[in-house]
């Protein structure tokens, strides 16, 4: 958060991109979209583009991995190199390793693990352009996945970002908006359950910024989450 | 010889928490003892001990030199790293840090950096080409349940103390205190035990600046949390940071 | 839920290849379908995504800076990585790339690199000081076979729309085809499907630069060729290559 | 291949070495080297040195790669830090994982693998001088040690490269003309089996030179065969 | 060993930190530092710090490691980034693998690893401050926290070095000895056994000097085994 | 196939040296031939093989350039690097180098940089800036027992020949010699067999200068040594050494 810098992040109450603080940026989810993997989707969230697939349930390797009350969630969240500014070197680093580990225990509230006890459940996400918000990108495009691989699940989670820029808090920061911004708060949320799954934040907010921040975040959630369940009715109803 | 949780004392913690007791006779918003030792300033510029119960941190403060990051040409660079030893649990593995030790050292960076704890700025030597680097190593060697709380308060002590050599003071301003909680059933514990750990569903971490805002937040583990919980949770690390503020030394 | 190859299907192949036929009812020397779509220019410099039938690859092409070889010191630095996300088929594993990837890597680099289709000497900014560095990386989404012309056709096509910042068009000026053959039997077939892959013998590709020379091969998989197999396999893609040039975007 | 140069690699029909353009370097075959392995040899073709060992058919670790059907070949191409003119530090890079990958593949098809169900064979080349033919030298070493190691074969490998500097095709290519020629193809062959069984080319070739630098290459194996078995029998003879 | 340098180290019979050369330095002891650990000790010898803990006998993964006869002992020395002048960086470096080698090998003589079959005892051994002789404190520590996991030992093992400085032979070097001294030889030695376990060195010493060293190596480690028989006394009556 | 040693040759090789004999006829102070062959500066700026019995070591120099480090800005830089690899020996395993690897490295090394082998100071180019780096690496080929000695030997060797170009001999003053025991119940032999250090309690490695200093010493093994056995080793390594210095070539 918060390079210092001289750049205006908010003029006459419209952000950089031209939204008003408590929009999302245009977000386009499509369910179904590779063949070999058992589960899959791909989100668009303005310049940030994610996509996930899910393999599993199936035998998990190595076998001391395995537990024999439920299934072993695996999560990879991963950048592709040429999704950022400067290439990323392939392989995980500690952020990502970290987003992987969050992102598992995102989705592990709603799945009925106790369903498929001894196998494995895997979820890989890949970044492929990135412009603020992949982490929350890729958790609503992981729970797409999971459901198209017929996983059963509470709820779907759906992911979003609140922040804050210019002393407004604002929703779904855009890249610009998270590099010189004040404060981010990824935070994923199952509607139906009112499970929060997901919540990172760092910056600074005073108590009453981050319960207005934590309003547009649910408030955002809401609607990625409408979203996502039309991208599934329309690959059910294509696959009828 | 074996310390793993046995299921009866997993069964005795959530039995007492429903009844609004933990096991070892703590209100639900009550540290451990804390104890803090500053140290010598043998080979680190800076190091600090800190014990929350039995949980101990060692945590050393380094300071190199390097060339600046291209996005903040005048700005000393902060790095925090994290070990979860293996001589401090059975459940930590040799070999680099897993996915908790990173989460960890990542917790305690964040409320560092963005409370601007240290006075970056100052650690500029030439811009665009030399700058102080501060490494800060937590080093969890005793665990016994909430080591953010432990590292992340070792590492505000040790920063407190860091004097660089033919430069003077390290220029810290704020003490993020970190505070975190353990959800099990429907009750919130502040510094969760080991034995609560082992049943928790969920943790939140809330660091709260020296002005009482909110610096930085990470929830861990399978389970979830409501709104209100967080709120409370937020209202609650207000309040005991105070207390856990003016211990430091 | 599983898509591993069961022997059934690996029977239909070899037994139709033997009648004639391919199971999709493709002739031995026709491609499946070819898309090709070009990036936006978002992050990368150049990227394009191309499906050969469901295999699909995502190549990007990132433009950095760097200190030439000793040994070319008057031009730009060419570096291919091809990666076989785990995402792609239940056959590939999360890790570093393993020998197929490097191999994937080396051979697409090789047809980019022999072919010089990058003028690498306008990439030069310094002579023995500094230079532009073509990082090109091919990632594999999906893979349902023939996975090396998928990620070198994608490699071309973006390498036709990499802009650099305050510098131009990337000189490109050859555009190597690669087309890989699979021994199955005694028959060869061009562009094999997963299910091909699954029971050929031996694998060969040959890439073929603008003016029908042969820039690169590489023979793969437990079997062998005979001197006119790959003597066939040569005059096939300089034939079939006209036809795929024509299709870059 | 093709650093562009100034250097001149053919002068009145001969080569920098004073070779004829079909003409190959001396090449040195000894079987049987090593003590501790279960069989092994040593190849030089002109400053190119390199020793192969062999062991196997032995219990293969870890359990699951083990094949119920034929014994799992592994192969590992190595070339030691003082074997090139700049230093190369120790371990795999891609190059040789490429080249291990490839040897492999060049082995398999002359071994009666099905003989050796459940049990791993284990080839180790490593390149002690390097001087242009690394690889090609290392199979033709490789292929003597699994003979020598008793390991029952459809026939022997042989393995070398041709390619093309000054706009003419040669034979086994040196260090100077792979790296300032303009092709290079290294070929393993089984003369007695007709397969081509390594083939990998860079460079520019048109489809006339392609055929002329495979008829090379073909000749050039034969020749290194006829070395090989000499090898062999040596060392039967002196075993006896 | 000897960086050249002008630095005197011996000053009339005196050491820079005012020592006699026979003159171990202040050294602490205490057993059970540590709440998780089967046993721990921590040690001071002068500025060196160290702190060693053990786990075990239990059960050893992976399996196949399982020895059927004994134990196996497995060690690990590690020095924590802050503990050095220039900060470290963390993970296992040769230096350090080889010190985890040697210090297995002071420690097996004197355990009876044959009355726990099957099973693993691990040896965790970090240095929090480096003033010279961190891998023979290493030693004194893992010894008595070997004592108090109640592993059976036949002795305990002392550990400490004598080296040469201004031609002088000295015992327990500090810091600035062992950079700008002649030798350094480090000693483990279990007194009753008479069982010198860790001997490694590197300077130079005649003969004469090496005896002589030797014996103020050996003549140290009874101080030493005394204070470890001191501090595993107080942790028994503290427990009782 | 398998020649990991049977239990049998074991019992023979302890019987044996009880009643004062090895197995294969030496004294307990005697080594095995040693062959020596300098290798004809192909790529290396120095190399040798050395045999000791059926052990074989290739050890190749390289030189190269650097900075200095810190603490000798006016010197050379020694670097030694050992492999032990796996055509050696069923024992020795493919990847990184292991502990043994490593020690053995560290061992040589010790043995070279303490005696003061390599005039180093001759090595500096400009002082904090650049320097000659002296790599030494020490390839096992052929395992047969105690390839400390051998590693160590055919170090001394290369050195010896090593030529810089454009710099002229590398200035080596010294030949320290290695010399390793086993302690085999109550006995201590030279230069142990495999079939000897299999059934070894203990290993000392003592390394002598020219002068017949001391300069470097190992324990090895879980055994141990008595004061009167290290005496006695250092005394038959003065002696032997003496032999072992004529044979450099």
């Amino acid at each position: 958060m918060g390079k210092s810098s001289d750049i205006k992040l908010i003029t006459d109450g419209k952000r950089i991109d031209g939204r008003k603080p408590n929009e999302l940026r245009p977000v386009k989810i499509k369910a179904g979209v590779l063949e070999r993997a058992d589960g899959s989707a791909y989100v668009e969230v303005g310049g940030t583009h994610a996509i996930a697939a899910v393999y599993g349930p199936r035998t998990l390797h190595p076998r001391h991995l395995v537990n024999a009350q439920k299934a072993v969630l695996r999560t990879k969240y991963d950048m592709a190199p040429f999704s950022v500014d400067d290439r990323k070197r392939p392989g995980p680093d500690r952020r990502s390793i970290e987003i992987s580990k969050v992102t598992r225990e995102a989705l592990e509230p709603v799945i009925f693990l106790e369903q498929y006890k001894k196998t494995g459940i895997d979820v890989f996400i890949e970044i492929l352009q990135s412009d603020g918000g992949t982490r929350v990108a890729g958790i609503t495009a992981a729970s797409v996945a999971l459901a198209d691989a017929g996983i059963a699940m509470r709820d779907l989670v759906a992911a979003c970002a609140a922040g804050k820029v210019d002393d407004t808090v604002v929703l779904d920061l855009c890249g610009k908006e998270d590099n010189f911004g004040q404060a981010d708060m990824p935070i994923a949320y199952a509607p139906n359950e009112d499970k929060i799954t997901l919540l990172q934040m760092d910056g600074d907010f005073t108590e009453e910024e981050f319960e207005t921040a934590l309003k547009y975040a649910l408030d955002g959630t809401k609607r990625i989450y409408e979203l996502q369940k039309k991208a599934l009715k329309e690959r059910y109803e294509k696959n009828e | 010889m074996n310390k793993i949780i046995p299921e009866l004392v997993r069964n005795s913690v959530i039995g007492s928490i429903k009844e609004g007791k933990r096991l070892d006779g703590r209100a639900f918003d009550e540290y451990r003892p804390i104890e803090i030792e500053i140290g010598d300033l043998g080979k680190a510029e800076g190091s600090a001990r800190v014990k929350i119960g039995n949980t101990r941190v060692e945590c050393g403060v380094k300071i190199g030199e390097g060339e600046p990051y291209p996005d903040s040409p005048d700005e000393g660079i902060l790095t925090v790293n994290a070990e979860l030893v293996p001589m401090a649990s059975p459940y930590f593995q040799p070999g680099p840090p897993d996915e908790r030790a990173i989460e960890l050292a990542r917790v305690v960076d964040r409320g560092i950096r963005e409370s601007k704890s240290i006075e970056l700025k100052k650690l500029c030597i030439t811009p665009e080409e030399l700058v102080k680097v501060v490494y800060i190593d937590a080093y969890v060697l005793d665990y016994d349940g909430n080591y953010i709380d432990a590292a992340a308060f070792a590492a505000v002590n040790a920063l407190q103390h860091t004097e660089i050599p033919e430069f003077g003071k390290l220029p810290v301003v704020k003490k993020p205190i970190s505070n975190t909680f353990a959800k099990i059933g429907d009750a919130i514990v502040l510094d969760p035990s080991l034995e609560e750990e082992s049943v928790m569903d969920a943790r939140l971490t809330v660091t709260i600046e020296d002005n009482g805002h909110v610096c930085a937040m990470q929830k861990g583990g399978s389970g979830y949390f409501t709104a209100d919980e967080i709120k409370n949770c937020i209202k609650t690390a207000k309040r005991k940071t105070k207390e856990i503020r003016k211990l430091v030394k």
